[in-house]
């Protein structure tokens, strides 16, 4: 056997579990089988959570708690880590009375419970879903050191549920119907418009999430999947539909979600999710712990304007960029993983990911977004992030220019 | 049809009603949950409420957490001021400041406010407390005016022009390109601002930002 | 506002969360974000668990669990909900004293930790896993009344790992080393016998599904991962490769997983899963309750030898079949959703799906299948499933002639 | 090679080693976790054992679930016996009926008996077991025989020419088809068998199968 040399590793662990010994896991029979009838993580993995930032907000009931991306891989978000934003906390509703409501410039109002909207045809896809102010504190600079905080906003599931399409087909949508109210169960009772052309073309009235009920923090029992869309639309708890002939301007549409630019002005209506992407390893929360030599770059990529097309991975801060590789299924709307793997001399780097969509659209540098919509937009925060690998592996966010 | 007989495909669907599933909510369910208001007034129920009658009830339910002049207790929302704010460093977004339309202030106070009882108020109350807030905000400036269905949605909001239909498409045009720039894009960078230096992300015990195996 | 007819529906529930009324959960605030950092289903779907059939074992730590695939959807099963199959119980492993040992006929032995594995170049795969066991207890006749408990050892997750190729040829496979014995950590130290052919072609050495760490009991830290074939080949826990020239034939490839003819000849080494296809619901846990009318059939369809090519359905016990729609994504040896939607006049049914994968290979019915492989094959039964749908709506799972 | 150098592709890639991660195990770590053994005798450990010895090391370590014949106690699996039952309605397939070689029953008890506390018991007490095993089965005769690790992959099993390799591709050749039948495929059919008539499905209290809502 060829002596490899062994980087030095952090903490020995207990010898007696490790070879020539037989561990004690070996040794003993472990649980049996149905002990756990619902399964979940290793103890050993109890670090592996949803985490919020107190200072956000002044309630956790109306506050946001992130999805840890530098510990995940590949494109599913499994669903006790997707991300939470709520308005009023997590509505325990019960299925058996809940009722979902379609009014309005319609020819049929329909009153629907979950085991009726359960046989209507279902469709599944597997969609990203993002908040329009995920990386928002990132506007006026390097704030939050991790990507968990910068850029948890964002899940990816794959929904079953009906497309809504078939539901105003039933309900059958007036000429002068063009716009949508859509309602959730909450105690913030969550309303936004909808136009209906959007609602026609891919929306979902999901109820399950990787296969099984939507927990009750995305939704429980039905919610909206709006496809490449601000989450603040793919209402939770969805209660209530009316259809309209114009949009209601709602608190969540005009004070919040509406994107301020430098001349005083704002944007309405900014409802898709510009290409974004983000290196989740290495990254502060995830730092190179292993020393120079073969190095992994894992991040994620997305659009809200369909499949990401090619990603490139730059090391100097943006100056040169390298294609990176795709693995996994490039789905519509959907998170794509890719991988950039290089030798690391142990030299510091300045690690960006760029994402460029299938209509071409290349994701901003944070320079040149700042000089289109300034510092205040709160939301749509896709530039570029940097984040400074230092030489002893640690990784920190910072700005370049 | 029965078993063997498959439905017809979308294309050749009539446009009449096809599944048959669920009923018809009742106009009395409908009235129940049909709570929105928009800014043509649509949806606005009969009721009505003075200034006055909202500063009590603003006092009650809404400054523990907004401020007795919403200027916000704490971290909880500021709900006035902000007045040309909005093109400053730091723009503070009010129903005065920014929001384009009174009827938006109607629809949310009902729908989500007081924070954790919403809608249990009444018609009338939900009017004076939004005529407060716009008395906060000089929208309204007369103690005794009362607000109701039928003025509501004449009210003329200061911040209504200020708004613009999501143009990204045209004024971001220069985001999408032909072939992105591999080599040499940009003279060489330095760090300028640091995440650490700011010092806000919440940490373990170890000092490291939360999740740092 | 058109009446529509109401169907009668179980339990009237509690009129004063219903509209005109508000409901509670719409009157309070609900819980904060991060109060449960790791979710959880709601509580009204504690029903969906797995569940074992005690008589079939005489410990529960060599035993199975059964994915309820009569409450799933889509395609992807969640990591609480994987059919659970241990030979020693569910080993607690802690990923600091876990080694993975390379050795035998290799160039380079190679011992790696989690975090020296984590270092390799990742793929990301959808792929199915049966047990060639599934349904395994109706070889004689209908057993077993609902599809949890008759096609349940299946489950269909995203894989992230590292290629075996990748590892093999950094150990540098020597050119007589045609097997490899696989072997687990567990109490069991499950070891199998796996062709070069194979590992070099598209096994993957996971340590990620649906984006999170493996849970315990399907092999936390790491597990193999042996596409299209039995589930009993993916050791889980996975501790040591050794590379060989000849087959092992260890316990789980002779006295296991043989497949008994009507001759007394054993088949071995029958590692490939057949297509084959089960209708999810109506089944006999999913019976129908709404009463006669627009009936959706949804169901799941796979092959151990490529991608779902069609799936069709019938309602009279295989006289006569309806093509079926797939939905969601068609990958190659994953699990791929069907849809069958009909009027149903009420009358009782003969229900059964059929797949035909892109080999061209038509699943069999269960005659044409005993015909060539009789009764006591135990493994690999993928015969037509019928299940009798009478007028009341309720299921049983019936053998037609 | 430093940033922004490109690692190799693959196809360009030396035979030898590419990532240098790891290290090489020790001869002594192999030794350690190197317990498979192979028909032709690769891997048996230096070690030796008689059936009488395993006999008594039997009634100690293994008959409280196996009995004391190899007969199984309870559900626990049956050991011996099922000679010729191969082709009968029920096989019962045994070390001595089924197992092709005598190498899998020292690879397995050692690797996983007693079930419990694999591992656990001597070298030399795996042979002595293993040969009692074999003696339950009519495959060894003589109480005295002593088992080893220069005779185990000479033991011959009765049924080691019961196997063949998985033929489907030939022998199922009829289930690959051009298009299924979609019409008349078969006579109307009736109901055979029934799940409920055997009755063995888990319940819950309602006498409804398990998971039934
Ligand atoms: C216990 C604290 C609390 C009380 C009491 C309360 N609010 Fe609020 N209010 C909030 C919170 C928290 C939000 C933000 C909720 C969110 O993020 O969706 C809010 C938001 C608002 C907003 C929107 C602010 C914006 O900029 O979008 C208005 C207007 C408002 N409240 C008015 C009222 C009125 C009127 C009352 C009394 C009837 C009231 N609130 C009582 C906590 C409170
Ligand atoms: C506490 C109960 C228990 C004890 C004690 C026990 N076994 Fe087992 N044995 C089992 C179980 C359970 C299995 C099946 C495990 C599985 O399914 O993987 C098994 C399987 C076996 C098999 C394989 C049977 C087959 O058909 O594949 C052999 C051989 C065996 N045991 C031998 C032994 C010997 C020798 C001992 C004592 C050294 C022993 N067992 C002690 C429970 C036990
Ligand atoms: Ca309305
Ligand atoms: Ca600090
Ligand atoms: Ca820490
Ligand atoms: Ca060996
Ligand atoms: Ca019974
Ligand atoms: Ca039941
Ligand atoms: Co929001
Ligand atoms: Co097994």
């Amino acid at each position: 056997a060829t002596a490899i040399a062994a980087p030095a590793r952090a903490g020995a662990g207990n010898p007696a579990n490790q070879p020539p010994n037989v561990p004690e896991w070996t040794r003993t029979l472990g649980e049996g089988v149905a002990v756990r009838p619902y399964g979940k993580p290793s103890k050993f993995e109890k670090d592996v959570v949803r985490r919020d930032v107190e200072w956000l907000t002044a309630s956790r009931e109306s506050s946001v708690s992130f999805t840890p991306l530098h510990e995940l891989e590949g494109i599913i978000t499994p669903n006790g880590l997707c991300f939470e934003r709520h308005h009023g906390g997590v509505a325990d509703v019960d299925p058996a009375d809940h009722r979902l409501m379609i009014h309005g410039l319609v020819e049929r109002p329909l009153l629907l419970s979950l085991d009726e909207l359960k046989r209507f045809p279902r469709v599944n896809r597997i969609h990203f879903m993002e908040c329009a102010a995920n990386s928002g504190m990132e506007w006026r600079g390097a704030q939050l050191n991790g990507c968990q905080f910068t850029h948890g906003m964002i899940h990816c599931v794959q929904y079953t549920g009906v497309s809504l399409r078939t539901l105003l087909e039933e309900a059958g949508v007036k000429s002068s119907g063009k716009w949508l109210l859509v309602e959730g169960a909450d105690s913030a009772a969550m309303d936004r418009s909808l136009p209906t052309e959007k609602a026609l073309d891919d929306c979902i009235i999901a109820y399950k999430m990787n296969g099984e009920a939507l927990y009750p923090e995305q939704g429980y029992p039905m919610r909206l999947v709006v496809p490449g869309w601000q989450g603040n639309l793919w209402v939770k708890w969805l209660r209530r539909i009316e259809v309209g002939d114009q949009p209601w301007h709602t608190r969540e549409e005009t004070s919040k979600y509406t994107d301020l630019l430098p001349n005083g002005k704002a944007r309405r209506f900014t409802w898709s999710m510009d290409a974004k992407s983000v290196i989740t390893s290495p990254s502060p929360q995830a730092p190179i712990k292993h020393g120079k030599g073969f190095t992994i770059v894992s991040g994620l990529a997305w659009s809200g304007n369909g499949k990401v097309k090619r990603v490139d991975v730059s090391l100097d801060g943006g100056r040169n960029w390298w294609p990176a590789r795709l693995d996994g299924p490039v789905l519509d709307k959907a998170l794509t993983r890719f991988y950039y793997e290089f030798d690391w001399n142990g030299e510091s780097l300045l690690l960006q990911s760029r994402v460029q969509d299938e209509t071409g659209y290349v994701q901003p540098s944070k320079a040149e977004l700042r000089k289109v919509r300034g510092y205040n937009s709160i939301y749509h925060n896709n530039g570029i992030q940097t984040w400074h690998v230092q030489a002893n592996g640690e990784v920190e966010n910072v700005e370049v220019a | 049809g029965g078993p063997g007989e498959k439905t017809e495909s979308k294309a050749e669907a009539k446009p009449a009603q096809r599944f048959n599933i669920g009923r018809a909510p009742s106009a009395e369910e409908i009235r129940g949950w049909d709570i929105d208001v928009r800014p043509d007034g649509q949806g606005l129920p009969v009721g009505k409420g003075t200034v006055a009658q909202g500063e009590k009830l603003f006092m009650d339910n809404c400054a523990s957490c907004h401020g007795e002049f919403g200027e916000g207790a704490g971290r909880w929302p500021v709900l006035a001021g902000g007045k040309g704010s909005l093109t400053l460093d730091n723009p503070v977004k009010t129903v005065g400041s920014y929001w384009p339309y009174a009827s938006t202030l109607f629809d949310y106070v009902r729908h989500a406010m007081p924070f954790g009882s919403p809608q249990s108020l009444k018609v009338d109350e939900y009017y004076a407390l939004v005529a407060y807030v716009l008395y906060l905000n000089d929208v309204i400036t007369d103690q005794n005016f009362e607000l109701s269905n039928s003025n509501l949605a004449t009210i003329k909001m200061p911040n209504e022009g200020g708004f613009m239909m999501d143009d990204r498409a045209t004024s971001e045009k220069a985001f999408w390109q032909k072939e992105p720039c591999m080599k040499n894009c940009i003279a060489p960078v330095k760090i300028t601002g640091r995440a650490t230096a700011v010092d806000v992300t919440p940490e373990d015990k170890d000092g490291k930002p939360r999740g740092v195996e």
